[in-house]
């Protein structure tokens, strides 16, 4: 299960680790039953000298309960499964805590930039700060983010946050976390979005409030003036494409 | 030709009126013929999509070093294999070969008549088809390399060469699918035409084997699905080439206009190969179980509801790209929804086991891997349909193991039981049996050590379509199940040549068949294995349904289609001599 | 050739001609291709309400010309079925050919609608609602071109008394093209 | 029904004047759908425009492509298509066709009245 190989560093991730978990028992005792009749059934009716097989054509009632019940008990599973999926959607993406803290998250080809809100917790004020490849968020706040892209189409996920939202050109969407852990958690770009589409990290850095308040009374202010640091021009991709390409020649 | 004339063509004719390699082999008009083509065809497709998985499956385990018989993998080249992959896989591997070569070659026998409805429009499909195949593997060769946006090519990145930075590569692989979805049109509307009206005298709905039904909605679903995508890729196409703006969010465009029309054509696409799949496998089971399709028409109702609740669940694929999360609930519903018709499927495919007398030749081997892998693929779209769980599985390898755990049964597993099947019929030899076994085991338990790494690798939180994990310390413990996974492939390619070379050995010098070697009771058993020009010395007429296996009263176990009620002693056409002319 | 036709195209167990069942299923394939197009345009034009503003440029008069010009040829291209059902080839093809005019017609007065607004700088490009306006009518008149290719093939087999079961499909296919056009003109010409 | 033979059923009882009356119908048609925008009335052009297309579409396939007299199966094989079609804008549009979505909004911005077609 996710727990085994990523903390849970989010309110989210208990929720959708207990929901996976819950699947994999329900579908779990499924399929091993399945299976099992499954394979019982070829061992108990493997082609014996002498013995004919049956003629049962599965039409009238009396045989068609065989199927039909496991089929009802299905839909009741599933029906099991929906409410419990649909709450925990309802949690994650239709519903949200009141923010208690603001970031504007960018994407574009092969970079994240993190607008945070700064002391005044404003977006786009002088006290906004700007990092490139590396957020900074407190522990157990409530984070609203602002999804952004640039280019084409990225997705944020934060694995131990069981954190995924695809970032659109042209839209800005809206999410929220709680972390729930300290520590430094890997951001990925779960979209495909071009040649650099595997280098395109960042770090989301958890910190306790004392940590997170030295840290923006640090560095406040580095967001009026636009990062440009992480900006790729149209020029530079297409050159950096113009490598890759060579050296792909190269080889073959 | 008259009938007559294939009545009297029916024997010997390779010996007069030769119409030569050209218009026999490739100008044909003989849907036996047309359906070889397909599957030559989408074997050397499955060739390539094969090399390319090796390459970037190789970069993955060992990133940086260079691989053998492709050399070092950049960030570009990773794109496009991945890519191509999918692409070719999808769209030139499982499609000709699931619908278009065993529809060719099954519907005509099945149903008792001597060609397709509309023998030239079949031609024709082939021939854009083969267009289709040629253009996408042109785009290797072309400056700036194939085109590396995936399979789903979503824009802007598949829109803008600023963007992909394969300013050829990205019209050229969106014309070679248009081209490719004109030919399935051109044929489906073939399969359709013919199955509803060129059936044999005596043959009623429920008269049909379940593969014919199962290919004819197959084309179906592709014909009510395709059409949004074509005019989307129309769409996209024009965005690329001339600068409009569709899915250009800075013109007033949308992206995810794209992402919808694709996966509104995606997701049924999974069910038009899934369902001509499944059809195999009840052909399959039936026989090697000697016993009647459990409740044949509650497949048939199913594969219905299947047919059309598939094209009410597409979203599912979009659940976090930002769209309306309300919708995404709804998706949610839907999706849950389709997995009961699929389950009460796969139960009547176990239930008719019971009381059989069950024979595990190959074919039937590999119909059982099929239900028994296919039943893991099934389980964990459970995890991906649920929306709540998905927002951790989008996009991981847990995704990409559960798509194989339904694909690979499907193209593979599935095609590999129906051409053992049908290889007799196909080409009047049979396939070496032990050759058979040692394939079958070899790929089954490889294919099981790819993918069941991967799954671990995705509840581990591992991003698909990443050339090179060195930038995600998180992950880094998951490079042995990538080793492992690469491993497992590699065997499971070793063993193909097995598999290759027992199929063309054996077209050649392999045991001559008789006109029914497995006692089979549809009405391509009936035809001279392999069927001449025409099918059948006289057009059969059907009296029962296709799956009257061990009727009580009977001397033979089985009771073919064709053969008149008042015949006890089944002889005749059944045990005719084996037919003049060998492959 | 015509002559070799496989028992399989002559079986008729739906009771309906092949050839009729067949182009049927092209043009559901088809409702679903213009419907996409048609749908996305929708869609755009109910967020876009500026989009009124250029309805309002193209010219209502080019396109009521040839939605008459389409209707017309439709009624010729049903007097060919009508002729062809009483076994009179040479007057279905003269009907045919008549319906092959029509839509010649049809695409002249296209072209010279075209050529005026591209010189007046509404090009394919110019955005979205002209992106959309050229695509649909675009498609729409490849279809129309098509049509008149299979119907000047059918008209020199009816000529001859050959095929007439085929004036009947080919009239099938144009009248689809026909209503595709009745969608196509309010949308893309009236409503503003 | 289904035992008729139906391949030369079509267009019995109708002679050519009767499709000539059912173009002059249509051309009437026509004429409404272009005179109904000059009221100005938003209602009455949608109704005009739309409402009398699919009038149109109607009669022509139904006298026309004879879909009045085919087999019902067909008419429901293209129903279904169009319900697809259906389908397909009710799953789409809550997406594309409106700005504020329940957790986005989009950015576009029109441009100014009058520079819409040299716009980009």
């Amino acid at each position: 299960m996710p727990s085994w190989f990523m903390p849970q560093a989010s309110t989210s991730a208990v929720e959708i680790d207990n929901l996976i978990l819950m699947i994999t028992v329900i579908v779990g005792v499924w399929f091993v039953a399945a299976e099992l009749v499954f394979f019982w059934l070829i061992w108990k009716f493997r082609a014996r000298d002498g013995v004919r097989a049956q003629y049962v054509a599965g039409e009238a009632k009396s045989e068609k309960k065989w199927v039909s019940y496991p089929h009802y008990a299905v839909l009741v599973f599933d029906i099991l499964i929906l409410i419990f999926a649909l709450r925990v959607w309802n949690n994650i993406k239709i519903s949200a805590p009141p923010g208690e803290e603001r970031v504007r998250i960018i994407a574009q080809q092969w970079a994240w930039t993190f607008q945070h809100a700064g002391p005044d917790n404003i977006l786009d004020t002088a006290d906004d700060i700007r990092t490139v490849e590396d957020m900074y968020v407190q522990v157990n706040r409530t984070y609203h983010f602002e999804l952004h892209s640039k280019d084409v189409v990225h997705s944020f996920s934060v694995p131990a946050f069981r954190l995924k939202q695809d970032a659109v050109p042209g839209r800005a969407i809206n999410g929220w976390f709680t972390a729930t852990q300290t520590g430094t958690f890997d951001v990925q770009c779960a979209e495909i979005c071009g040649i650099g589409h595997g280098l395109m990290p960042a770090h989301l850095h958890v910190r306790t409030a004392a940590e997170h308040q030295a840290w923006m009374a640090e560095v406040a202010g580095t967001g009026a003036a636009p990062a440009e640091a992480a900006d790729m021009g149209t020029g530079e991709v297409l050159a950096h494409a113009d490598t890759a390409r060579v050296q792909m020649g190269a080889m073959q | 030709m008259s009938a007559h004339a294939i009545a009297h063509e029916a024997h010997g004719h390779h010996e007069h009126a030769d119409p030569g390699f050209f218009r026999k082999y490739l100008w044909s008009t003989d849907h036996k013929v047309i359906g070889m083509q397909y599957l030559f065809t989408g074997m050397f497709m499955a060739i390539i999509g094969g090399f390319t998985v090796y390459v970037f499956r190789m970069q993955l385990a060992f990133p940086g070093e260079s691989v053998p018989g492709y050399g070092y993998v950049n960030a570009t080249a990773y794109n496009s294999l991945i890519t191509m992959h999918g692409s070719i896989m999808v769209f030139w591997v499982a499609m000709p070969v699931l619908i278009a070569s065993f529809g060719n070659f099954l519907i005509p026998l099945m149903l008792g008549c001597d060609d397709m409805a509309f023998p030239k429009l079949n031609r024709l499909s082939y021939q854009i088809f083969l267009l289709s195949a040629l253009v996408v593997l042109s785009t290797f060769f072309v400056p700036g390399g194939a085109f590396g946006g995936a399979w789903t090519s979503y824009p802007p990145l598949s829109a803008s060469a600023a963007y992909n930075a394969t300013p050829w590569g990205a019209p050229m692989w969106l014309i070679a699918v248009i081209l490719e979805f004109v030919a399935f049109l051109l044929g489906g509307i073939n399969f359709v035409t013919t199955a509803m009206n060129s059936r044999a005298p005596g043959m009623k709905m429920f008269d049909v084997p379940i593969v014919v039904w199962m290919i004819v909605l197959a084309s179906l679903v592709f014909m009510g699905s395709v059409g949004p995508l074509v005019a989307g890729a129309i769409m996209l196409l024009f965005d690329q080439l001339i600068g409009t703006g569709f899915f250009n969010p800075n013109t007033g465009g949308d992206p995810i206009l794209w992402q919808h029309l694709f996966w509104f054509f995606g997701h049924p696409e999974v069910y038009v190969v899934l369902l001509p799949a499944v059809g195999i496998v009840a052909e399959v089971m039936t026989v090697f179980s000697r016993k009647k399709l459990f409740a044949y028409r509650t497949v048939v109702y199913t594969a219905l509801a299947t047919s059309v609740i598939s094209f009410f669940v597409w979203a599912h694929h979009q659940f976090i790209a930002g769209i309306d999360p309300r919708m995404a609930g709804i998706f949610t519903v839907t999706t849950l929804i389709i997995s009961v018709p699929i389950a009460e499927m796969m139960f009547v495919y176990i239930a008719t086991m019971y009381g059989g007398s069950i024979r595990l030749a190959t074919p039937m081997l590999w119909a059982l891997a099929f239900i028994a892998e296919f039943l893991i693929g099934g389980v964990t779209g459970i995890f991906l349909g649920a929306s709540g769980a998905d927002v951790y599985f989008h996009d991981t390898y847990f995704v990409l193991a559960h798509f194989h755990y339904t694909f690979f049964p499907i193209a593979f597993i599935g095609t590999f039981a129906g051409l053992t099947y049908w290889f007799p019929k196909m080409f009047g030899r049979h396939m070496n049996e032990t050759l058979g076994k040692i394939h079958f085991w070899g790929t089954v338990v490889a294919f099981n050590a790819i993918f069941i790494p991967l799954f671990l690798a995705g509840a581990g939180g591992d991003h698909r379509r990443i050339f090179d994990y060195s930038a995600f310390p998180e992950l880094a413990s998951l490079q042995p199940l990538r080793q492992i996974a690469t491993i497992a492939l590699l065997v499971l390619i070793a063993f193909q040549p097995v598999f290759l070379f027992n199929f063309f050995y054996s077209m050649f010098r392999g045991k001559r068949a008789t006109a029914n070697p497995w006692h089979a009771n549809t009405l391509e058993w009936a035809a001279p294995s392999p069927p001449p020009h025409g099918n059948f010395p006289e057009m059969p007429v059907v009296y029962r349904g296709p799956y009257e296996y061990s009727v009580e009263g009977r001397e033979d176990d089985y009771w073919p289609q064709h053969v008149p009620p008042d015949d006890v002693t089944v002889d005749g056409p059944v045990e005719a001599p084996v037919a003049a002319g060998g492959h | 050739m015509s002559s070799s036709k496989p028992i399989a195209t002559t079986r008729s167990v739906m009771n309906l001609p092949t050839g009729r069942l067949a182009l049927w299923w092209v043009i559901a394939s088809e409702i679903v291709i213009f419907g996409g197009l048609l749908g996305s345009y929708i869609m755009f034009r109910l967020s876009h309400d500026a989009w009124a503003e250029q309805a309002a440029i193209t010219s209502t008069l080019a396109g009521a010309t040839n939605t008459f010009i389409l209707l017309t040829s439709s009624l010729s291209a049903v007097l060919a079925h009508q002729a062809a059902e009483r076994g009179d080839g040479p007057r279905a093809a003269k009907m045919l050919r008549l319906t092959v005019l029509g839509g010649l017609g049809f695409l002249i007065v296209k072209s010279i609608e075209w050529t005026g607004e591209i010189q007046h700088g509404y090009t394919i490009t110019s955005n979205l609602f002209w992106s959309f306006y050229y695509t649909a009518a675009g498609l729409h008149g490849l279809h129309v071109i098509a049509g008149m290719i299979c119907m000047l093939i059918v008209a020199r087999a009816a000529a001859r008394n050959q095929e007439l079961q085929r004036v009947e499909i080919v009239g099938l296919y144009w009248h689809f093209v026909d209503v595709v056009w009745i969608f196509l003109f309010p949308l893309l010409y009236i409503a503003k | 029904m289904a035992e008729h033979a139906h391949a030369h059923a079509h267009g019995a009882g109708h002679g050519d004047a009767f499709y000539v009356r059912i173009w002059a119908i249509l051309l009437v048609l026509l004429f409404v759908s272009v005179i109904g925008p000059e009221f100005g009335i938003r209602v009455v052009t949608l109704i005009t425009a739309f409402g009398v297309a699919i009038v149109k579409a109607y009669m022509v396939g139904r006298h026309f492509m004879h879909l009045g007299i085919e087999r019902k199966w067909v008419v429901w094989i293209l129903a279904m298509m169009m319900a697809f079609v259906v389908l397909m804008f009710a799953g789409i549009a809550p997406d594309v066709q409106l700005h504020n979505g329940q957790n986005w909004i989009k950015l576009y911005e029109e441009p100014a009245p009058g520079s819409g077609a040299h716009g980009h």
